[in-house]
């Protein structure tokens, strides 16, 4: 029990590196950065793999409990100062821990997370080595690993919170990690306002559920929850929590309307996207909202509202991944898209099988942005599709790696993304087949894009603009390419860990996760269904792998001759169409209409700042227009009161008289006028008077 | 010439005032004030010349007034040099008290006390 | 000619004064001699300051112009009168120009009522100590005007200081001075101003005022002596013109005849000085021990003693012309002082005649006494050091003041019984 | 007693020092010379003294007038800055008026010194029948015995006045007491 019982070093070893680089960073050798942060990931893997190796043992002995180890109470005491009344009106008091929980769901996140970020760690040695900053950007990224596994080790919401809140901080350090541009620190801003309306969000629904259930801890609200189940079933306080809590993860994971700072967050270096932006950061939403499952399945309408937020998601940054160009936006939009099929099966109830996403997508996709990173890096920071090509014989590691991770994302069967990909499409095809629809054309253009991509990357002639550039075009070292690789065998065997049933495998991922969702799996699965519709899945998985094929044919037809000046086939088949593409429908314009009031129409502000700045005008013209009036009022009646005081009162009445008896007063000043020789001169004439008048009277 | 050479009182009380009108003048027209101390002092001393001068005529003239006793002028006289020995001090002092302060000697500049 | 002649002899049979007895021929001779005499003091003492200075401070002095340089203070009178007169070109002439005048005047002057004998006076005047005050009080206009129009920092300072010490000491002075004349009545019930009455008060009063109401005449001495120094600006009190401070205060910016005309003065009003003080406490032209070894015979004795004395100096200068290097090169000098010594004791033998004898007696005794006021200075010069000026006000105004008053009260109460007080000494009045 | 000598010569030598000396007083621009005339003035006006038979008025004038208060004028010249009162305008501005009063004094002064009562001036002459031998003794008489001492409270009451302008003096005088 030794990893178990100290569980909580996981998230502190990072934490330790951050602070020493915070700290000391600056006097550090590079060598000795390195060696601390990715060391401290390193040791944290290793206490991650150990820890859930204990637990499966553990769990197994104690009927697949979920192990918690509480340290103390941080927030809240038991005494009882934070009592509260429950919506039943039962009393309860509020409490935070810094608690530890460690059961399937957690444990699948903490070994991709730690895994994924040791690797990522490793890769930015050999990205970051030329880069000013860079100690300050290991710490900023042991400060995310810290943050990550608090949020994912948490036993409560709060201390979730905690983690949450510290991965958008994180976030946002890194995204303006090149704060000299002023796209950078625009990007990091916008990053952060957007999380803190997901962030207003969770902490409403935190509310809801600590009003709900008495206490926030993950055991007790989920004991709750189904224990309470046929009673709290259609509780607006429960559709009300969770839809709050969605919000929350749409904010974090970058749903529909939430969804438009990751796609700028790519201005951050790219093992910050591959790691934070793709594969752990992102998954946060989908963590919690798994997290809060035994609430979901409470409440239909939040439940229908995943789905529907998840599908659109999927299909409308699909959408606009067809006609980007840059290498690292396509990939961006492809993972809003993808965390839109996690949400698709989170919000069918197939819980599992939105993990099982998570899990795979997290190797390719950090596999993608890592392998777009070193073409960058190979370019000289070029990032634009448009000025690459023919790159697969002078980078063949990346290339290989990358042509893995893309066949994965298409959902080439025995690939990771197969696996996982056709789970949700099953699964949404039993819910509604109209959502199966949406998850099908999403796939279709998944595959299209991403061939576009590795065609315009690596297939097609070369359209790099300077021969400087082209004479510098190197694979990257080995600290880069080891990562690259160890990424792509994931991308290739994660997904043999789900391995359906109707293919002959057993679905151990499914099975290691049944605890956490036995009350989505028994209700959503019945197992008596599952022969008759056996025909129908297999005609779904053929018609996956078809759209695959069919997309990555188009996109050979497109792009493989693609010289310079080449024509996009939407732009060619309907130019309104890929301008509205291009311009992503025009979100960001419409946002800065309605939200942020940076576009006016014409000279009238629109939207929420419009009705503000509408509010200041009445105000400032209205209100204080009123308040001035009777302040003008009073004013003039005292200007009148004091020019009769003073000419009136004070001149006829006071000074009148004075001025009489200054007037008067002259002559009399004629002897007092202060100059001694003027005495001395009426003193002398007084004498001759005196004379005068004493000799001849 | 007769009356010229036989000095009388009456040529020391035209001396004195003469130099009288001369200390008037000064006290009246000049600016600085050490020379008005000074025309002060030429003042006393044309008073402390009519009064010797009156002593010694008195000296010579019968009566409980006059006698050889009849010192009483030249008693004045040395009153009045007390005087402008006292006078001298305390105007030299308000002089340099006030110089101190204003920095100037011209008696005009002086007119604080019509306030 | 022969009521001339009745003239100039008509006051040699009177007892009085020149000045008293209205003799306009025997008051210019008088004042010529006064002169003269008063010259030659002046010239006399510069050489023995120098000598005598020299060594104090175990040196020789000067030696060269003339035998052991008697010649000396002639060899730079004349060297200052060839001097070139310079004016400052900022310096207000005028002012500066009189200014020396005004000091010599005044030092001069003062000698009119100084009584060297009981005749050998140029004139006695009914207010003669106030006159001699009052005009001795005069050389300081000349010291404050001389500093002032030299327009020059120094003697600005050193006339400023001048004034100030003056006038501080003549307060105290005049308090000793009026101590003395409230002594004069004693005997006469009313007292005088006279030098020449003063004197014969205390000839009266059979005592020198300096023993009258001991310690009481003593103290009034004292203070007196004390304020002269400082009244003459000499060591220690010689701030106006320290040397060390401000070049040569005062007469910084004279030099050559101008220069020798303060030299002059200050010489003369070191005498005058000393003159009053010889006469208000020391008895003036009195002989000594008067009441000890009266009677004819001592004052056949002491009627020998100015004789006796030219002969002693005439016999110094011998005494040297035999010490003198037996050197070609000084055979003149030799002569020189040999001629001196002879010119000595000539007058010394002039002087056992008894018709001199007895005209000149009163005038031996008194420059003699002055003579020692005289040496009085020199050592003083030589051995005191320098006052600041903080100290000098400290002491005329704290020191010499209070006591001059406490003296001048207690003078007066001892005055109004002067018959017990001299009953508890066991002194009757003769 | 003898007669004086040559009376009317050294009566209009020493008016004629005291009228010009008046006038320097008046008119120099520069204060020490005011002064030194003053002190020529007040010399000859002691001389004056002298030919009256005031000895001790005479002794009086000359040790305080122009040994005491006139070196207080030069000393207190000399401490403050003329330089620049030299330089400015020396007559105020009603010097006219002043002098035209000061004249018609003057008349007065004239008009009644020549007014003649019989052919005769309104004060001839007086007798010298005094000497001045006794001069300072008579005067010490008048002020200071007990008999006949006429004038011994005001002479006490004049210390007491010079007492008071001393302490006024020092407090006016001094920056910080």
């Amino acid at each position: 029990m030794l990893f178990l019982d100290h569980i909580w070093l996981i998230p502190l070893l990072p934490a330790v590196g951050a602070a020493l680089m915070f700290f000391f960073g600056r006097r550090l050798q590079k060598s000795t950065v390195s060696a601390v942060c990715v060391g401290s990931v390193v040791l944290a893997f290793l206490m991650a793999c150990g820890g859930v190796l204990q637990y499966t043992n553990w769990g197994a002995a104690n009927g697949h409990r979920p192990y918690e180890k509480i340290l103390y109470t941080w927030l809240g005491t038991d005494t009882g100062h934070l009592n509260y009344q429950k919506s039943d009106g039962t009393p309860a008091s509020f409490r935070a821990d810094a608690g530890f929980l460690l059961d399937p769901l957690s444990s699948i996140w903490l070994l991709f997370v730690t895994g994924v970020g040791m690797l990522i760690h490793i890769y930015s040695t050999g990205y970051m080595a030329h880069e000013g900053g860079y100690y300050r950007f290991f710490g900023y990224l042991n400060l995310f690993m810290f943050s990550m596994l608090t949020l994912i080790l948490a036993n409560n919401y709060v201390l979730m919170f905690v983690g949450w809140e510290g991965v958008g901080l994180c976030s946002y350090l890194l995204i303006g990690f090149y704060f000299h541009r002023k796209s950078a620190s625009d990007a990091a801003n916008k990053a952060f306002i957007v999380n803190r309306i997901g962030d207003a969000g969770f902490i409403l629904g935190m509310f809801f559920v600590a009003w709900l259930c008495g206490s926030l801890r993950f055991i007790d609200v989920t004991g709750f929850a189904r224990d309470h189940a046929a009673t709290l079933m259609g509780n607006p306080i429960v559709t009300a929590a969770t839809l709050l809590l969605f919000v929350g993860a749409c904010g974090k994971s970058a749903q529909l309307p939430l969804y438009v700072w990751l796609p700028d967050a790519m201005e951050g270096p790219t093992p910050v996207s591959a790691l934070i932006h793709a594969a752990t950061m992102v998954t946060a939403g989908v963590y919690m909202v798994a997290r809060s499952n035994a609430l979901f399945v409470l409440s239909r309408e939040s439940m229908l509202v995943v789905a529907i937020v998840g599908a659109l998601t999927a299909i409308f940054a699909a959408s606009i991944g067809l006609v980007q160009n840059d290498i690292k936006r396509v990939l961006a939009y492809s993972t809003v898209s993808q965390l839109g099929y996690m949400f698709l099966a989170l919000g069918v109830g197939a819980f599992s099988a939105g993990v099982f996403h998570v899990f795979t997508h997290a190797f390719f996709k950090a596999l993608l942005f890592l392998g777009a990173g070193s073409v960058i890096h190979a370019m000289s920071g070029e990032q634009d599709m448009r000025n690459m090509g023919a790159l697969s014989e002078k980078i063949p590691v990346t290339f290989r790696t990358m042509l893995v991770a893309t066949l994965a994302i298409a959902g080439i069967p025995i690939l990771a993304g197969f696996f996982s990909k056709d789970e949700i499409l099953w699964q949404a095809w039993k819910f509604s087949p109209y959502l199966w629809a949406i998850g099908f054309a999403t796939a279709l253009m998944t595959a299209f894009y991403m061939f576009r991509l590795m065609y315009l990357t690596f297939w097609s002639p070369s359209r790099v603009t300077s021969h400087e550039v082209e004479h510098h075009i190197h694979e990257s070292p080995k600290s880069m390419t080891v990562p690259l690789v160890v990424l792509a065998f994931f991308s290739i065997t994660a997904g043999w860990l789900g391995w359906p049933a109707s293919l002959g495998g057993s679905n151990h991922f499914e099975k290691f996760l049944e605890p956490v969702f036995a009350n989505a799996a028994e209700k959503e699965a019945p197992p008596a269904n599952e022969s008759g519709l056996g025909l129908t899945e297999y005609l779904l998985m053929g018609l996956s792998v078809a759209a695959a094929g069919v997309g990555w044919l188009m996109a050979s037809r497109a792009y493989s001759n693609a010289g310079k000046g080449y024509t996009e086939p939407i732009a060619a088949a309907a130019p309104p169409v890929y301008d509205t593409l291009l311009n992503k429908y025009y979100v960001d314009e419409g946002y800065d209409y309605v939200f942020t009031g940076r576009r006016k129409l014409g000279d009238v502000r629109l939207g929420v700042m419009g009705l503000g700045e509408a509010s200041s005008w009445f105000d400032s013209h209205v209100i204080d227009g009123a308040v001035n009036a009777a302040g003008w009022i009073t004013r003039s009646t005292a200007t009148f009161s004091s020019w009769w005081d003073k000419w009136i009162i004070d001149g006829i009445g006071v000074n009148g008289p004075a001025i009489l008896a200054r007037m008067l007063s002259y002559p009399a000043r004629l002897f007092e006028w202060g100059l001694v020789q003027w005495y001395a001169l009426v003193m002398t004439a007084g004498l001759v008077g005196f004379v005068f008048y004493y000799v001849y009277h | 010439m007769e009356a010229m050479l036989h000095i009388t009182t009456l040529h020391y009380l035209v001396l004195g005032a003469a130099l009288f009108l001369l200390g008037v003048i000064g006290v009246l027209t000049r600016r600085n004030v050490v020379i008005v101390l000074m025309s002060i002092e030429l003042i006393l001393n044309a008073v402390n010349l009519n009064l010797v001068a009156f002593s010694r005529y008195w000296q010579g003239m019968p009566g409980h007034l006059g006698g050889p006793g009849a010192l009483h002028g030249q008693v004045f006289a040395i009153f009045v040099i007390t005087d402008a020995a006292a006078e001298a001090a305390v105007g030299l002092g308000i002089l340099i008290a006030f110089f101190r302060n204003k920095e100037t000697v011209n008696v005009d500049e002086v007119n604080l006390l019509k306030w | 000619m022969h009521e001339l002649i009745d003239y100039i002899q008509s006051y040699l049979k009177s007892n009085l004064t020149p000045g008293a007895a209205g003799n306009i021929f025997w008051a210019t001779v008088y004042i010529l001699l006064v002169f003269v005499g008063l010259s030659i003091a002046v010239i006399a003492m510069n050489w023995l300051e120098r000598k005598i200075l020299a060594h104090m401070q175990v040196r020789l002095g000067p030696m060269r112009v003339g035998p052991h340089g008697l010649l000396q203070p002639i060899a730079d009178a004349i060297k200052l009168l060839l001097k070139e007169d310079i004016i400052p070109a900022e310096a207000d002439k005028f002012v500066f120009w009189i200014a020396p005048f005004i000091v010599v005047l005044a030092a001069f002057t003062v000698f009119v009522v100084v009584p060297f004998g009981p005749t050998h006076a140029i004139t006695d005047m009914n207010i003669g100590i106030l006159f001699m005050l009052g005009v001795s009080s005069l050389s300081v206009l000349g010291i404050v005007t001389a500093g002032w129009a030299s327009n020059s920092h120094y003697p600005l300072i050193g006339a400023l200081r001048s004034s100030a010490q003056m006038v501080s000491y003549e307060v105290a002075m005049g308090l000793a001075v009026v101590s003395v004349i409230m002594m004069t009545s004693l005997q006469t019930g009313t007292g005088t101003l006279s030098m020449i009455g003063i004197v014969q008060a205390q000839q009266t009063s059979g005592e020198w005022f300096i023993f009258k109401f001991f310690p009481l005449g003593l103290i009034g001495f004292f203070i007196f002596a004390i304020a002269m120094v400082a009244e003459t600006n000499r060591a220690p009190f010689d701030l106006p013109e320290a040397e060390s401070e401000l070049t040569a205060g005062f007469h910084t910016e004279y030099s050559g005849f101008r220069w020798s005309l303060f030299f002059l003065a200050e010489y003369s009003a070191m005498i005058a000085v000393s003159s009053i003080a010889v006469t208000l406490w020391l008895g003036g032209w009195l002989r000594p021990f008067p009441n000890l070894l009266h009677g004819s015979t001592w004052d056949l004795v002491f009627s020998l003693v100015p004789g006796l004395t030219f002969l002693f100096f005439a016999a110094i200068c011998f005494f040297n012309v035999v010490r003198m290097p037996k050197h070609p090169l000084f055979k003149i000098q030799t002569m020189g002082l040999a001629g001196f010594g002879a010119v000595l004791g000539l007058i010394g033998l002039v002087m056992f005649v008894p018709g001199v004898r007895d005209r000149v007696g009163d005038i031996f005794w008194f420059a003699a006494k002055v003579a020692g006021f005289m040496y009085l200075y020199i050592w003083y010069r030589g051995t005191f050091p320098r006052y600041r000026f903080d100290q000098l006000m400290k002491m005329g105004w704290k020191v010499l003041l209070p006591m001059g008053l406490a003296l001048l009260i207690l003078t007066a109460v001892v005055a109004m019984r002067a018959d017990l007080w001299d009953q508890l000494r066991g002194v009757g009045h003769p | 007693m003898n007669p004086p000598v040559a009376t009317p010569f050294f009566f209009y030598l020493l008016a004629t020092t005291m009228i010009v000396g008046g006038i320097l007083v008046i008119t120099r621009k520069n204060a020490v010379h005011s002064a030194l005339a003053l002190i020529t003035t007040l010399l000859a006006q002691a001389a004056l003294y002298l030919m009256l038979y005031a000895p001790f008025v005479a002794g009086v004038q000359i040790i305080l007038y122009a040994g005491g208060i006139m070196v207080l004028f030069l000393f207190v010249i000399m401490l403050i800055s003329i330089e620049r009162a030299a330089k400015e305008r020396q007559f105020n501005k009603q010097w006219l008026v002043g002098i035209a009063a000061a004249a018609a004094l003057g008349g007065l002064f004239i008009a009644i010194y020549t007014t003649t009562t019989k052919g005769k001036t309104l004060f001839p002459e007086g007798q010298v029948s005094y000497g001045e031998s006794q001069n300072t003794q008579a005067i010490a008489a008048l002020l200071f015995d007990r008999v006949h001492g006429t004038y011994m409270f005001a002479f006490e009451i004049a210390s007491l006045l010079l007492l008071v302008a001393i302490i006024g003096a020092v407090v006016m005088a001094k920056k910080r007491i």
